[in-house]
């Protein structure tokens, strides 16, 4: 049985179910009760499973997520939403000094298995603090998980695979992709495990690798270099850390080629990760250097801006052509 | 002021009247407080009364113009303006205010032209103002986050032997923020001269106060050591009144002290938001019979203050200040791409340099194509 | 408990006497308090007494241990061995506990070896203990973020519907950090069975009490909605009664209450500190007058509760017990190389296998050489 | 007029002749005043400065942080020191949604000349959060500047010059080499700009990319190479944003062999950027991919295995060994 959801309703069904099938499951937030949260991810969760399994919070992330430290040392799971990437600094200490430490500290006797469920990325008009990618924080902590999904399928898959993790999970939602629609078929099982990444379009010519938004955004540029006869193989990483590197150097071994995109600024990216990978275990094939399409080296613009911060398809193309260009 | 202590386990019911102080009842009558009362002149009152009428208008505009898509968004004060005006008339030129992103009537009242804030909200600048010479701090929507910058100022004016004093704004949500209570306690250590102006308009977006507090909000200020005083923040004589005695105390070495400005926010948290989810119209509508404008206008007549004369000659202004907006909103220039680089950092840093000349080439590429 | 209210720009002295709960004067006189009473047996008493000897023995034998060059650092509990029995024995089985880095009283009374306490110290562990099974967390070193955590915890026996209780500890010094603050809201809005329960030894490393407040400690609560007991924290047999009388609301749904035992820091921050660069011996001798123990020696005598033997048998006790840390720290092992990899992730992780692999061929590459 | 000082002796040499020279220099931190910090690198400030300028704050870096930015805003150069390098991440919403984006917020008009003193790495044998290297996190974030010195003589000079920069300066103090010592000249000037990369031991075999803490440790992985005829180039960076590229570039197009080292976690740390950019501007120069010799993806050990954890003269020559071992 298949329906047509946005990624941000299939990531309200994966939540959904995950309070029904475990009851252990508890969500924490600001705005999540009545108001389902600023996106509506969690609309209609609080009337379904009530106030004590979805908890309207006070104005304190770093309790929000000490909470669920505390609450996940009582037994629980917590699924935990932070309503702007902009505002999870506020609770960073917690996430990196406690969340990510615990389960070592305790020598393997402690499990946190909190999701951290954060939208996160620009492109939507908004003001400052709103539009941030922080996802190389995480993945530069160990201790910590770090997915994305790109599409509705994958969100109502991962989140239930994040859920079910028994490390912290930060779930990092392409916020400007919330209202992308796909077709769900809730029956079946999910089609990758939560820290695979997948081609999402094969090409021989050059290896694009993104998350989250950019990922839509690397399909269309996909499309138009193909009219120019130009094959770009698309991969989806879906998760960060840990890097699923089999996927992508399997493909740069065939097309010699890279260019890694994100939102993120470039210095100390994800990009920089993976190009430093690339660069050493394709080092004899690769044809040109790996080469990175993001963010620059500046605070995030005000909103008329972002349309020039944020890669896009021509940005993308552009990088294709210089990466090309090396004989 | 008086107002019993908390009772440990049952939490008392969160109210206004009888609590706060009020020098100006709903209808317009006019009360005198033992501590807090002012000597205004006519002048006084109905420029106070302008202010408030410009204000609302200037919000009314901005609300509007968001939904003719010249905004990307708009955090409306509506139900806030005595709040605001009496706090920011209490400001002198030396002060220093640190306000949130819903402060649009202090800004006023900081000679800021609203057209600035526009900038903001239609995203051609993350600030727009210039704090040094406002001394109206940029606009902070990390919740809480000025709080404590805004007692390091007051450090500062103390460092400086200077006779100022710093007034910070922050709402009943930012009131759980562990920055906002951690500069309770550093004005209390350092007696900055600071005063914490918190505007309870009874909700964080969806979540009522309930979901921050059990006692009412100015109680706060037992835990740390300094007064806590509730005003009727629909009540612009009573805000400006111990708004005016609290920035004195403070400028005079007196110390912090908390302000809770009860009052209601009458609109959605913002243009984004839909209140229908989470509050009952008729909250909003017993809201109404405190207006912050009505009541004042009902006193200028009462008094005779006013006339046809002035109520026409202040539309006539507020109708300017509208067209003020409107024609230069869509006037606003976009910020040029170049200024992305231009002020990520003070002096020159390489990585900006070389981010600014790959963009520069990448567009030069284009400009090439087209030839 | 009664107590003035702060003087609004005249900080109040900071003092003990007359502001907390006593049954136990420091002459070993006993008292009797209206609200906070206990009856105890001989032989309770007598392993209070008990348990005060054995812990200062623990610290006084780590300490020494770490002279010798057997542990990294130790952080002394010397002059809080009252605070930490007495709120360690108000807990039962069930309760949880969340310590500090200096609760090895409580630890003590969670019926944890103090040998695992020593691995931490000397650097064999980060942990060492089932928090699970002692229903004591791991030790926290980031001052204030255990509060959050217990606050979540307690959130989680009132899911449960369990009538349990948390006590969570922290310093004079924390009661600044963000965090705290945050978790004194949560416990009050949500009404969690916590009692947050404040050592105050007067000192955060260096910085005296008046770094951190200008009124008592235990009046914050008065901010925030619930009540604060100031107890001598010197005298065992207050905190016992006030902490049980706390917990014990908490379990029936009372919800959080602040105590603050009040107490004094006898040694160094820890063994890399130097307090001679910022403190009095003065000030030291005169709460050497105040000591837990000898009250409570005092106590046993008048009341001929001891005699030789039990004061032989104890020494013999703690005796044993110093030989266990001291063979035992020696003995403890050296972590393997592996472990390292074994836990940063309770489910497999492609770049911790990678490292650990990576890892184990460096190692290997070593052996070869050797061959 | 030469001295011998240690690193930490430098620093507060620094530290003291900016106080002298700027009356806007002040000092906020915890334990700085009478005891001189953990460290006694404020040592005797206090007292010859007194305690307006040098504030022993209540125990609340978020509010430490904050408040430097709001004696910036009137007019003042704070330098602030934090304890240990794992209680920075309590401030960090101050420092990456505040310090580093009110110039840009700005657009030009505010200043924000604090300096963030942090002694960071680990080596000394101390307990868990006290021996973290924290600096991708900050080198990531547009808006900051990080530095590190590595000696007493870089440590004197670059505290000046950090504090006297009108953008914000994470100043990163390898705590296990505050006793290390050297000759130092107060009389001169700056050897170095505070953004300047140096060649600290010139050869010609493989480069070798170090700082703070790890310099040292290069340089005595470099003289035990020697004895085996093997010449390394050993690179302090100093800065860590910006990144001085154009030394770390030419060394390798001498060399065509590259080992980047520090202690922190590899994955996304100041490695990974340095490897994505030599592999792209010395493509066609590199003998061997770039090599990273760093922290693992776990959290810091227990300080039993911190010697394990840490990178040091083996671990470095065998990454040099690899390296060399590409023909
Ligand atoms: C640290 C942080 N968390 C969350 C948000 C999202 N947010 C914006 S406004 C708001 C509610 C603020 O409520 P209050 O402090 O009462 O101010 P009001 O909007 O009512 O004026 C929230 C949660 C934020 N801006 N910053
Ligand atoms: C967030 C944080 N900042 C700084 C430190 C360094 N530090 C360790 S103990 C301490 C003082 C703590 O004082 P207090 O809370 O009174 O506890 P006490 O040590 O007196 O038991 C400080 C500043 C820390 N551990 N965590
Ligand atoms: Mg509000
Ligand atoms: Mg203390």
């Amino acid at each position: 049985m298949t329906d047509t959801v946005t990624l941000g309703g299939a990531i309200n069904r994966g939540l959904r179910r995950s309070l029904e099938q475990d009851p252990k499951t508890v969500l924490l937030g600001e705005d999540i009760g009545k108001l389902g949260g600023v996106f509506r991810v969690t609309d209609g969760l609080l009337k379904d499973f009530g106030e004590h399994r979805v908890v309207d919070t006070p104005l304190a992330e770093s309790s929000i997520l000490g909470a669920a430290i505390g609450l996940s040392l009582r037994g629980y799971r917590p699924v935990v939403e932070v309503q702007f990437d902009g505002f999870v600094y506020v609770a960073f200490d917690q996430i990196v000094s406690q969340l990510a430490k615990m389960h070592a500290r305790s020598g393997g006797a402690l499990r946190m298995p909190v999701t951290l469920r954060l939208p996160y990325g620009g492109g939507i008009g908004a003001v400052e603090h709103h539009s941030e990618s922080p996802e190389a924080y995480f993945a530069h902590t160990a201790g910590l998980r770090v997915v994305t999904p790109s599409n509705p399928v994958d969100g109502y898959w991962m989140i239930q695979q994040a859920i079910a993790c028994d490390d912290p999970v930060v779930f990092l939602e392409p916020k400007r992709r919330y209202w992308d629609k796909a077709d769900l078929d809730e029956s079946g099982s999910a089609p990758a495990g939560l820290f695979e990444a997948r081609v999402v379009r094969p090409g021989r010519d050059v290896t694009v690798v993104a998350y989250g938004p950019m990922v839509r955004t690397c399909l269309e540029a996909a499309a138009a270099a193909e009219t120019d006869g130009v094959m770009l193989e698309v991969i989806d990483l879906r998760s960060l850390s840990p890097l699923d590197m089999d996927v992508v150097a399997d493909s740069v071994e065939r097309t010699g080629r890279c260019v890694v995109v994100h939102e993120a600024t470039v210095f100390l990216g994800m990009g920089a990760e993976l190009a430093a990978r690339i660069s050493q275990q394709c080092f004899y094939r690769l044809e040109a250097p790996v080469l990175r399409v993001g963010g620059f080296h500046t605070p995030y613009p005000p909103s008329k801006l972002e349309k020039h911060y944020l890669p896009d398809l021509d940005r993308v193309l552009d990088a294709v052509d210089r990466s090309l260009a090396h004989a | 002021m008086t107002d019993a202590e908390p009772i440990p386990g049952a939490p008392p019911p969160i109210t206004g009247e009888g609590t706060f102080v009020q020098l100006l009842t709903p209808e317009g009558e006019r009360l005198h407080h033992p501590e807090y009362d002012l000597e205004l002149s006519d002048d006084d009152y109905r420029s106070l009364f302008r202010d408030l009428v410009l204000v609302r208008r200037i919000d009314a505009e901005a609300t509007a113009l968001q939904r003719q898509g010249e905004l990307g968004l708009w955090a409306s004060l509506l139900g806030q303006e005595a709040a605001q005006v009496g706090a920011g008339r209490a400001l002198r030129p030396a002060d220093m205010a640190f306000p949130t992103y819903r402060e649009h009537g202090v800004a006023w009242c900081r000679g800021i032209d609203p057209l600035t804030l526009l900038g903001l909200f239609r995203g051609t600048t993350n600030g727009g103002w210039r704090p040094d010479e406002h001394r109206f701090a940029l606009y902070t929507i990390v919740i809480g986050d000025q709080c404590p910058q805004a007692v390091g100022y007051a450090m500062g004016i103390q460092l400086d032997g200077a006779e100022e004093a710093v007034m910070v704004f922050f709402g009943d949500g930012a009131s759980s923020q562990g920055d906002v209570n951690e500069s309770f306690i550093w004005a209390s250590v350092f007696n900055a001269p600071v005063v914490f102006f918190c505007q309870n308009n009874q909700w964080a977006i969806s979540e009522p106060l309930e979901r921050q507090t059990r006692i009412p909000l100015y109680q706060r200020a037992n835990g740390f050591g300094f007064p806590g005083i509730r005003v009727d923040g629909n009540d612009v004589l009573a805000t400006l009144a111990v708004t005016t005695a609290m920035m004195q105390r403070a400028r005079e070495g007196g110390g912090p002290s908390l302000i809770e400005a009860y009052t209601y926010r009458m609109g959605a948290h913002t243009t984004s938001d839909d209140p229908t989810r989470y509050r009952l119209g008729s909250d909003v509508e017993a809201w109404k019979l405190r207006d912050p404008i009505e009541r004042l206008r009902s006193f200028l007549y009462k008094q005779q203050l006013v006339d046809a004369a002035f109520f026409a000659a202040l539309d006539e202004e507020a109708e300017a200040l509208a067209v003020h907006l409107r024609d230069g909103v869509r006037a606003l220039p976009d910020p040029s791409t170049g200024s992305m680089f231009d002020h990520a950092y003070a002096e020159p840093h390489a990585q900006v340099d070389a981010d600014r000349a790959d963009f520069e080439a990448y567009l030069a590429g284009f400009a090439e194509e087209a030839r």
